[in-house]
């Protein structure tokens, strides 16, 4: 197994775009595509700006850990904070279906870490953290 | 991100957002059209051909606009409704130039192609005012 | 703290380019220049070589991890292996003002590692990993 | 990493060895200055101007090929160690074209730079031999 990590020990909005260029450098380092890179910087990239806002509070910085993990064909994005505990997993999907007056503003960052990747998994760790995983699937399929 | 805003005026008076950079805040963007909105701009483009990259924060932006577009033309309504119900509905008063794959990813993942025309380029934006 | 780690569970010297590549993306994004980049590739691309061939053994994958930290102003790379306990800092120098008829052949990677850093500290971690850390100090001063 | 030799006659024959690309392993440089050298080439440069990198191994192979070029040259012995003891020996078989900013760390880091000759182009390094 091969895997890239970017930690902080206090991340702030500021650091959204390095987040976001780091995500990229390491799915392509690891085999994946651009498509499947452009998924997941999406994804993560809102989950992230959720730690950051919702969890942390936009004035609070915090720590942030991004791994992105080769393991046979699979890519996985492991994303860690100590925020309070949040599964967005539990967060009920939008209807898109409906036209744009009948729905409420927001609320797409989950829907689109949901779309965007083949597996979401929440968990929280031993020691209270939060830990969301990303996973595509057969990703590296030609590595 | 950068915006920009003009208006074309050989046709009917048409109000072109122009972002450039990624769309990954929702407050410049409905600032700048607030302002156009506020000077008297009721319909708009928002090309988004040199936007790499769209967030959530970015889309809702854009439903911000079309809300606000939407909340100046009551008549509209009532058609609104019934092209709705047929879903045939694209909003009039807003029309968007397509971004890079990427951000047609966040749109399409959102279901805003379904209720948004989108251009291929801004000409043909414009144009589709009629 | 900002920190970017690219981790191997079974390295090998063909993973020895993207372990270059990355140390150069690494500190260019955590704001050091090319010539403080090019400095660390070369120190830290010795030793993991060194790793890989001397430690492990050239046809004995093992594990590698490279962390790349800003800490105020300096930035360290840290070198983690699992290979026999061996310390670069008590190789003696090579003596580099004899002509080459008067020199050995090779032993010239731990003094390019010592030279290309402000300071090479060596020390066993409490599970018994070799860690190695190539510190470059007011590498950040600008930032 | 790729090499390629060829010969320049026009004035004393010159064995020119190019590599391209990083230089991180001694044996296939090593290998090419061999079959050069089995093929009775005494005078050699070697052009690092496309060698973004250099790592001790590439160090060694350099290292190697002077000696193997210093080796079949006894009448040199003597006058060579007479100019390194005034220190002003530099290989009078071996010149480099010198490598990019980060090879060269390398070179000197190692102090090759004081004991070989260091030349800006190739028709500069081939036309020092004389
Ligand atoms: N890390 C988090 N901590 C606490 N609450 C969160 C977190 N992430 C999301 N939420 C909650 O879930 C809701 C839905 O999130 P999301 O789908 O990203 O949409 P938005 O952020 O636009 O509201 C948020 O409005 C927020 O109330
Ligand atoms: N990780 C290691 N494990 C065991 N021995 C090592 C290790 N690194 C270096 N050495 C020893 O130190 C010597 C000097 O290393 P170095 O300066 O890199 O030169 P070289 O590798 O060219 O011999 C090596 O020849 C080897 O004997």
């Amino acid at each position: 197994m091969k895997s890239l990590t970017l930690s902080y020990t206090s991340a702030t909005v500021r650091d959204l775009n390095d987040i976001r260029e780091f995500l990229d450098y390491a799915v392509v380092t690891l085999g994946g595509d651009e498509d499947i890179a452009g998924d997941l910087v999406l994804a993560v990239n809102e989950a992230v700006t959720n730690t950051l806002l919702h969890g942390y509070g936009e004035a609070t910085p915090g720590p942030v850990v991004v791994g992105v993990e080769a393991d046979g064909g699979d890519l996985r994005v492991r994303l860690i904070d100590d925020a309070p505990r949040f599964d967005p997993t539990s967060v009920p999907p939008p209807d898109i279906n409906r036209p744009l007056e009948e729905r409420p503003l927001g609320g797409l960052g989950v829907h689109m870490m949901r779309q965007l990747t083949d597996e979401l998994v929440y968990h929280l760790t031993d020691e209270g953290r939060n830990e969301l995983l990303f996973i595509k699937r057969g990703a590296l399929a030609n590595v | 991100m950068e915006i920009t805003f003009w208006q074309e005026t050989s046709g009917k008076p048409v109000t072109i957002l122009q972002v450039r950079g990624d769309l990954t805040a929702n407050e410049p963007l409905e600032g700048e059209a607030r302002k156009a909105f506020a000077g008297g701009a009721r319909d708009m483009v928002l090309d988004l051909s040199h936007t790499p990259y769209i967030s959530s924060a970015g889309l809702r932006a854009i439903h911000t606009i079309y809300m606000l577009l939407r909340s100046a033309d009551p008549v509209d309504e009532s058609s609104a409704v019934r092209d709705i119900a047929r879903g045939t509905y694209k909003s009039p008063h807003l029309k968007l130039v397509k971004p890079s794959k990427n951000g047609l990813k966040a749109l399409t993942t959102a279901g805003y192609d379904i209720f948004l025309e989108l251009h291929n380029s801004l000409p043909e934006a414009v144009a589709s005012f009629g």
